[in-house]
């Protein structure tokens, strides 16, 4: 009876009694490790006992068709569904499916939407405050002001991200390209330990694309980055590890040349342009 | 009073039936019945009726129904009318005693020859036996369920003979039953097998007495308590019975009243669960289909039931040309801002209220039921079925289906099915959105307006009718879960049902507080309703 | 200090000058003008004027959960309502043996109704202190029971709003039974004194329109501060990308506990003020209908904008005393027609209007929330 | 007004409440000639409710004093003065009401005012009407247990009503078993206790033959209830309901005992709040029989009933258009108030209070009535049956009239109280057990007063 015991939790409501949560530990293996997940939506599978690890600092895209479950393993690492079995761990010590999605994020995993979402009412420069790692129960957050140290790095991202003229502007006019840009600004202001980016460039330019690709290869090393991306090429030019997915399970593992040399990928997903990749 | 309608039935019994028209004399005679009815003392009427029941006059039966009508009224000129018509400041009135026409008459120039329950009861009585020897087969039957408990000896005798010679089974076997309730009176023990497992209450009534040994004192059999035990036997039996026919009525309420809640809710699930829009209104559109049953009721007077059934089309279109209105004048332009259209719609129910109150009347209006929607139909004794809420438990079904259908099997229901789950992608589909939304709104608010056309058999016709709707309405849609007509139609009747079973222990205020209550916690533990939207579509 | 941040905002400080002003200037033609003279405000207007400002207070404090956090509650008159019977109660323990019976201790209807004594929660509503701190703690604790399961299982949108309304009709009808103790429909009136003053002096209504005026005062800096910081927008980004705020770390539905119970407080001051002010105390303010009406003075004032609200409230009430006064058979017309008009062609409301002048002359301040037209 | 003048005339009198009013009065027509005050109109407040759920029965009574003014007027006014007629709209809620009151008092300074119906909103107001020292007269039958200085009860007191209805079933129909049915609000509260009270003590009716049900305000689902009488009625002793049931919910009410074959003969249903004007919204068809109770009925034979019912006709032009008791309240009410200012030859309220008692009208069954010292008048008691025309056939009517009795001797709380508006008493709630005055409002404000 869910209602009594959230009755009996009524004082845990209050922020400021809950134990900061304990740091990821990686001093065994891997950052992020899923076993056996499966979900399914009324019967359909989306995910069907998929095995996935990204090792602490690795750079891994994961591609696939539409409908390979791409968005919907994003969601669960973050919390927002909850597989039906299998397992899911940050680090040898944190049970991400014990979570919800406040925790999850303030464990250090950040996520980039699919379809760029950033808070449209507010100007880019408080977009970018929201994100930024910080005590984030209640009254700090009332109480929170504004201090040099903090305002220089909003700056820097800003620099990062070329929005720095727009900082005052509201999000919500910018075009889809800034908003990209914007998103990924709050992923660095978060600092997270795993950056979960789904489709980065979409609408980007060129050039846009390339700084992408500096920035998210820059990350890796410090930070682990999973990028779920359709643009071949943007794939080429950064990955190391690919892993492709087919309805909802690994169909192959590898770095790039393998991959799109494995039979069973270009039958399924590489498709159309296939001999051109073999080639 | 007894022992004179026995001789009066005798007289009528053994006279070979020769009432040849003497006139004159026959007047005389007449004029002084009438006469004694004129007083003030009800005592005194009383006699006066038994004197008419008594002189078998040709008219005696016409007198005493108009008597029992309050139509039976003394002119200024001292001339006894009968009142055809009392509407109006002129009354249309025909002689009591010829039964010729006589024009209209003042109410001024009219005093009523008034009566009271008693003598209601008392007329009712003397016309009941009268008509047991009618060929009128309903009037025997009405006559033979008012006897039941009112024998005595006097009318025991010609009633068996009745019962031998009586066709219908229904009034024979009232009539036994009856008899034997006086025969128990007797304390005849044999009478108990007759009352066996019948529930009218008149006869539990008798059984009760029985059980307490009231009539064994006067048991031929001497004084051996046998009539008090088989009475308790078969009281328990009808007991036990009862407490079934007592669950089953609790059941129709709670099916009754829950077909009411989804007659009331389903259009809101149409614009609000397909449409997004929040129709504070909607209680009037109800209220906007009330009323043109009342206008429909004004251009057929005389004919109810016709105007009834031509209201539905008719509160039907009403309310959704004022749907169609209420869309383009306002919701159109409110697109993606549900929450702005409960405020834009409010304002318009404040209007259209103040609108009936000043073209129609504050007042409430009277819409009379059909025939075939008054009354009930008696299952057994003791559960009866009333006609208009049976009606309305049909029509709500009937309702509910073809909206399925519509939405299910129509080009309509299609496209607007199509337009909820993603209005671009329609749009370039070649579907014209607007127009999906114009219909749609057109067809949740006509439905209102069905609505409104059943609750004028239950309830006010007046301004406030909306108002009393609108918010069960949407604790229906939500608890349902918005957007899915099968989730109103259980919520409605599993509502209904809950709270005509919690009325009688916790009474009207406190299980409707109940039941919002619980409604407040589901919600808690189902975030959308009883059958959520399921999908992305449902998803932020 | 986040709590003195409004005062370096223009907005507040003009909001604030203008009330002040406002309540100087009706205090002088009130004392100081005689009677009879055309510039002299009377009780009754002084009076009328205290109500407006306890519902200007209650609509800042729906304007702060809806505006703010997108959470539309139709039952705010449910914690206005409460706040005005904890002190309807302290105000009948006042009377004390002035009743029609003369009974020491128990209010008229509890003698009628032949109680013999005073249910155990009545207790203590003859203090002050005690009476005026249940004003903030009754509705904040409902407020805090509702809001914690209500946001926990992440009841959203039109579920919220549609269960925040059964909640005060639930209510209504509750205090509608007489054995609730509370005088059922009639409610707690004949009030006579508060904090020792005579309620029916003129002196007492001016206080009294003063501490609203005060009140209203204080609840909207405390607004603005608390939109004004990292808190208010962390609401804006809530009420405009719940799922996306998740994902930033912030405990969503705690954000929105908080701002509710703050808000549920508020309202419940509100009603405190306002149940002195106009004698009784009755289940109606419970109507779903009356909280509708309230989001509908924020609508027209213009939401997210805390000063829109107020000039909502105002108008609408005003509105309300000359056209029930002047056109008695029509203002639901106008009313009405005022509710569409505005919805449909003034989207921002009055606020909306003033911003867009005000834009003209200099750039906007940055209150994001204005900029931008949100659907809740 | 400043306070060491008001000061000074507390002191100076023993009323100071009244005095003030009078100095108020004066302030306000202070420096206006007599001719002037000639020509400028008597002022007639209307408070009754336009709009909102009040509004069904309200609006009608707003018509009858505008249709009595004018009436007045006709007749050339009163002490020369025309009359004019103040309208404004409550709106159904209870604290506009107040403001209302007040504005009329305050704002239009009229002489006097007609309204309310609901008992909340009479309690709504009286604080505003003592403070203010205006009057008020209230049309609509009440729950009784008050009495103000101000305000004039022209409707029923429970001894008018309820108890001569309950003697009429007793005796008149035998009837052994009570249900007492009412909406959920203090004057079917009230009226109840009383009744339980009386039954038990003067007639001795046992615990299980009373049923008491509470509904709330616009119940319209009456299934479970109706059945449930069904079941208590059949249990052999003649059985009748005693309803308090008010305004819309009496519709579904009568159409569900008619469609559950609840007939007046076996179980008759008396009401205290359905008149002419609720029948107007039902089918009377299946009704007929039932009983109501009332001091008017528009089927009254008389005269003057007649040509007040022609007189309403004329005025609203609907043919169908029906009269009910409160109008007569306020017909009694407004007769009374324009004779007493005739009497004082002001408009003053403190001199209409002094002349008012005693003043002796006609009423429209053909009687007269009187305006009691507890501000509650003299009525007679007729019991009416429905009619399938909507009308009511008087069948019983008290042989005198009955004075209205503010507090009743039923409820041990108001046992041992009067009320007495004359000099030297000037008190609504004297006890003679104690023989003080408690809680007085004259006392209160002279507290008040020198409180300042």
């Amino acid at each position: 009876m869910s209602f009594l015991r959230s009755l009996a939790d009524r004082e845990r409501v209050f922020d400021f009694l809950v134990p900061a949560a304990s740091p990821v530990d990686v001093r065994h293996g891997p950052i992020l490790y899923l076993e056996d997940v499966t979900v399914s939506f009324d019967g359909f599978k989306a995910i069907d006992n998929l095995n996935l690890t990204i090792d602490d600092g690795e750079l891994r895209c994961i591609i696939g068709p539409n409908g390979a479950g791409k968005t919907t393993m994003m969601d669960i690492i973050t919390g927002k569904t909850r597989p039906d079995t299998g397992q899911v761990w940050f680090g040898s010590r944190h049970n991400l499916l014990t979570m919800n999605e406040p925790e999850i994020a303030s464990l250090g995993i950040g996520r980039k939407f699919q379809k760029p979402t950033v808070f449209e009412a507010l100007t880019v420069f408080e977009n970018l405050e929201l994100a930024m790692a910080a005590d984030k129960r209640i009254l700090p957050t009332l109480t929170a002001g504004m201090s040099g140290e903090i305002r220089d790095r909003i700056d820097e991202v800003l620099l990062t991200t070329g929005l720095a003229e727009l900082s005052r502007r509201p999000a919500g006019i910018l075009s889809h390209g800034q908003k990209q840009w914007l998103e990924i600004g709050m992923l660095l202001m978060q600092r997270p330990r795993l950056l979960l980016v789904d489709e980065p460039v979409a609408g980007m330019t060129e050039q846009e694309m390339e700084r992408t690709a500096e920035l998210l290869t820059g990350l890796a090393g410090k930070q682990s980055v999973v990028v779920v991306e359709h643009d071949m090429g943007f794939v080429r030019s950064i990955a190391r590890q690919v892993t492709v997915l087919h309805q909802g399970s690994v169909l192959a593992e590898g770095n790039m040349d393998q991959v799109s040399s494995d039979p069973r990928v270009i039958e399924v997903y590489l498709g159309a342009d296939a001999d051109e990749e073999v080639a | 009073m007894r022992s004179l309608l026995f001789l009066w039935l005798l007289v009528l019994l053994v006279m070979p039936l020769t009432v040849h028209a003497q006139t004159s004399a026959n007047d005389e005679a007449a004029i002084e019945l009438l006469e004694a009815l004129d007083v003030d003392s009800f005592p005194a009427k009383g006699e006066a009726i038994e004197a008419i029941v008594a002189s078998d006059h040709e008219r005696a039966r016409y007198w005493l129904q108009s008597l029992l009508d309050g139509r039976l009224q003394r002119a200024d000129d001292g001339r006894f009318v009968v009142v055809l018509d009392n509407t109006g400041r002129d009354w249309p009135v025909e002689d009591a005693l010829t039964g010729e026409a006589l024009g209209e008459m003042s109410r001024r120039d009219l005093d009523r020859i008034s009566i009271n329950n008693a003598l209601r009861n008392q007329l009712r009585s003397a016309i009941a036996v009268v008509d047991l020897y009618s060929p009128d087969l309903e009037l025997r039957r009405a006559s033979a369920e008012r006897l039941l408990g009112e024998v005595d000896a006097e009318l025991a005798e010609p009633l068996e003979a009745l019962i031998a010679e009586e066709g219908d089974r229904r009034v024979s076997r009232r009539l036994a039953q009856a008899l034997a309730i006086h025969r128990l009176e007797q304390g005849e023990v044999e009478a108990v097998a007759e009352l066996q497992g019948s529930l009218h209450p008149r006869v539990r009534v008798a059984l009760a007495r029985a059980a307490s040994g009231a009539f064994d004192s006067r048991a031929v059999t001497g004084d051996d308590p046998v009539v008090a035990d088989a009475a308790q036997a078969a009281l328990v039996s009808i007991e036990q019975n009862l407490r079934l026919n007592r669950m089953a009525e609790t059941l129709y309420f709670g099916l009754s009243l829950g077909s009411v809640l989804v007659l009331a809710a389903i259009g809101l699930a149409i614009t609000f669960g397909v449409m997004g829009v929040i129709n504070m209104a909607h209680g009037e559109l109800i209220m906007l289909g009330a009323y043109t049953t009342w206008m429909m009721q004004q251009l057929l007077p005389g004919q109810p039931g016709l105007a009834l059934v031509l209201s539905v089309p008719a509160g039907f279109l009403v309310a959704a040309l004022a749907g169609i209105a209420i869309e383009r004048g306002v919701i159109q332009f409110l697109k993606g801002r549900p929450l702005e259209t409960l405020l834009a719609t409010f304002g318009i129910s404040l209007i259209l209220q103040q609108l009936v109150r000043t073209v129609i009347s504050p007042q409430n209006r009277t819409v009379v039921s059909p025939e075939w929607m008054s009354g009930s139909i008696a299952i057994n004794d003791a559960l009866s079925l009333t006609l208009n809420r049976m009606v309305v438990i049909a029509f709500a079904l009937a309702v509910f289906a073809a909206l399925l259908l519509i939405m299910r099997r129509t080009r309509l229901g299609l496209e607007v099915r199509a337009v909820t789950q993603n209005r671009a992608m329609a749009r370039s589909m070649g579907i014209r959105a607007t127009r999906v939304d114009i219909l749609t709104f057109a067809l949740g608010s006509g439905v209102a307006g069905l609505a409104g056309v059943a609750l004028s058999q239950l309830t006010n016709v007046g301004p406030n009718l909306g108002q009393s709707y609108i918010i069960d309405s949407f604790m229906v849609v939500v608890f349902g879960g918005v957007g899915n007509l099968w989730g109103t139609l259980v919520a409605g009747l599993s509502l209904g049902v809950i709270n005509q079973i919690l009325e009688p222990w916790a009474g009207a205020v406190l299980a409707k507080i109940i039941v919002l209550v619980f409604i407040i916690l589901f919600i808690q533990k189902r975030p959308r309703g009883l059958f959520p939207q399921k999908g992305r579509a449902a998803e932020g | 200090m986040w709590l003195t941040r409004p005062f370096n905002e223009r907005a507040t400080l003009t909001f604030l000058g203008v009330l002040l002003a406002a309540m100087i200037l009706v205090t002088l033609l009130h004392v100081a003008v005689p009677q009879g003279h055309p510039l002299h405000v009377n009780a009754y207007t002084v009076n009328l004027f205290g109500k407006y400002l306890s519902y200007a207070l209650l609509a800042v404090a729906v304007d702060l959960v809806w505006g703010y956090l997108g959470i539309l509650s139709l039952g705010h008159g449910a914690f206005f309502a409460l706040g005005g019977y904890a002190m309807g109660m302290y105000l009948m323990r006042q009377i004390g043996d002035r009743g029609v019976y003369g009974h020491p201790e128990l209010p008229d209807f509890m003698v009628f109704l032949n109680w013999d004594s005073l249910p155990w929660y009545w207790a203590g509503f003859d203090m002050a202190w005690f009476a005026f701190l249940m004003v903030l703690l009754v509705p904040g604790a409902l407020a805090l029971v509702f809001g914690f399961l209500a946001f926990r299982s992440r009841v959203t949108g039109v579920y919220l709003s549609i269960i925040t309304q059964a909640l005060t009709f639930a209510l209504m009808l509750a205090f509608f039974r007489n054995e609730m103790g509370f005088g059922g429909s009639d409610g707690l009136t004949d009030f006579r004194e508060i904090l020792g003053f005579n309620l029916r002096s003129n002196e007492a209504r001016l206080g009294l329109f003063l501490a609203s005026g005060v009140a209203l005062a204080v609840g909207y800096v405390l607004c603005r501060a608390i939109v004004g910081s990292k808190l208010g927008r962390v609401c804006v980004a809530t009420r405009d990308a719940e799922a996306r705020t998740r994902f930033l770390g912030y405990r969503v539905e705690r954000f929105q506990l908080f701002v509710f119970v703050v808000s549920a407080m508020l309202a419940g001051l509100a009603g405190a003020l306002y149940v002195p002010q106009v004698g009784i105390i009755n289940p109606s303010e419970f109507s779903p209908l009356f909280s509708i009406e309230i989001v509908l003075w924020v609508a027209l004032g213009g939401r997210a904008t805390l000063y829109g609200a107020v000039i909502g409230a105002i108008l609408v009430n005003y509105a309300k005393t000359v056209f029930t006064g002047v056109m008695p058979d029509a203002w639901l017309f106008a009313l009405g027609a005022m509710f569409v008009l505005v919805t449909v062609f003034l989207p921002k409301g009055v606020a909306g209007l003033l911003a867009y002048r005000i834009k003209r002359r200099r750039r906007p301040d940055d209150d994001g929330a204005t900029g931008k037209e949100v659907s809740a | 007004m400043n306070a060491p003048r008001r000061k000074a005339l507390s002191h100076a009198a023993g009323q100071p409440s009244r005095w003030l009013a009078a100095a108020l009065v004066s302030a306000g027509t202070l420096g206006i000639s007599a001719q002037a005050l000639a020509e400028d109109p008597i002022k007639v407040g209307i408070l009754h409710s336009l709009s909102g759920t009040m509004a069904i029965s309200e609006t009608v009574l707003k018509d009858t004093v505008e249709m009595l003014v004018e009436k007045q007027n006709a007749q050339g006014g009163l002490l020369g003065r025309q009359l004019e007629a103040v309208v404004v709209d409550p709106a159904s809620n209870w604290p506009l009401f107040a403001e209302r009151a007040r504005e009329l008092l305050a704002q239009h300074e009229v002489d006097v005012v007609f309204g309310n119906w609901t008992s909340v909103s009479r309690k709504a107001v009286l604080p505003v009407f003592e403070e203010l020292n205006g009057l008020l007269f209230y049309p609509v039958q009440y729950e009784g247990e008050e009495s103000s200085e101000n305000v004039f009860y022209t409707g029923a007191a429970p001894n008018q009503q309820a108890i001569p209805a309950v003697d009429y079933l007793i005796d008149e129909m035998g009837i052994e078993r009570f249900a007492l049915l009412g909406t959920d609000y203090v004057y079917p509260r009230t009226t109840n206790r009383i009744l339980e009270a009386y039954l038990k003590e003067e007639h001795g009716v046992a615990d299980e033959d009373i049923l008491i049900n509470y509904t709330p305000f616009g119940h319209s689902d009456w299934q479970n209830i109706v059945a449930e009488v069904r079941r208590f009625g059949s249990e052999g002793k003649p059985t009748a309901v005693v309803s308090t049931i008010n305004g819309d919910a009496n519709v579904p009410f009568y159409r569900e005992l008619g469609n559950q074959g609840v007939d007046a003969g076996d179980i008759p249903v008396i009401a205290f709040s359905v008149g002419e004007q609720e029948l107007t919204g039902i089918d009377t068809g299946p009704l007929v029989g039932h009983l109501a109770a009332w001091n008017y009925f528009m089927s009254v034979d008389t005269d003057v009933n007649y040509d007040f019912i022609d007189a309403w006709i004329d005025w609203t032009g609907d043919e169908e258009a029906v009269t009910n008791d409160p109008m007569e309240a306020h017909y009694i009410g407004f007769n009374m108030w324009a004779e007493a200012v005739r009497k004082a030859g002001t408009t003053d309220p403190d001199a209409i209070k002094d002349a008012i008692i005693g003043v002796t009208v006609p009423n429209l069954t053909g009687g007269y009535a009187a305006m009691m010292p507890n501000h509650h008048i003299t009525k007679p008691v007729l019991i009416g049956e429905i009619q399938d025309n909507g009308q009511f056939e008087i069948v019983w009517q008290t042989p005198s009239t009955v004075a209205g009795d503010a507090w009743s001797d039923y409820l041990p709380g108001s046992r041992d109280l009067i009320a007495d508006w004359r000099a030297p008493m000037r008190c609504g709630n004297f006890n003679v057990s104690t023989g003080r005055c408690g809680g007085s409002t004259a006392a209160e404000e002279a507290e008040a007063a020198l409180a300042e």
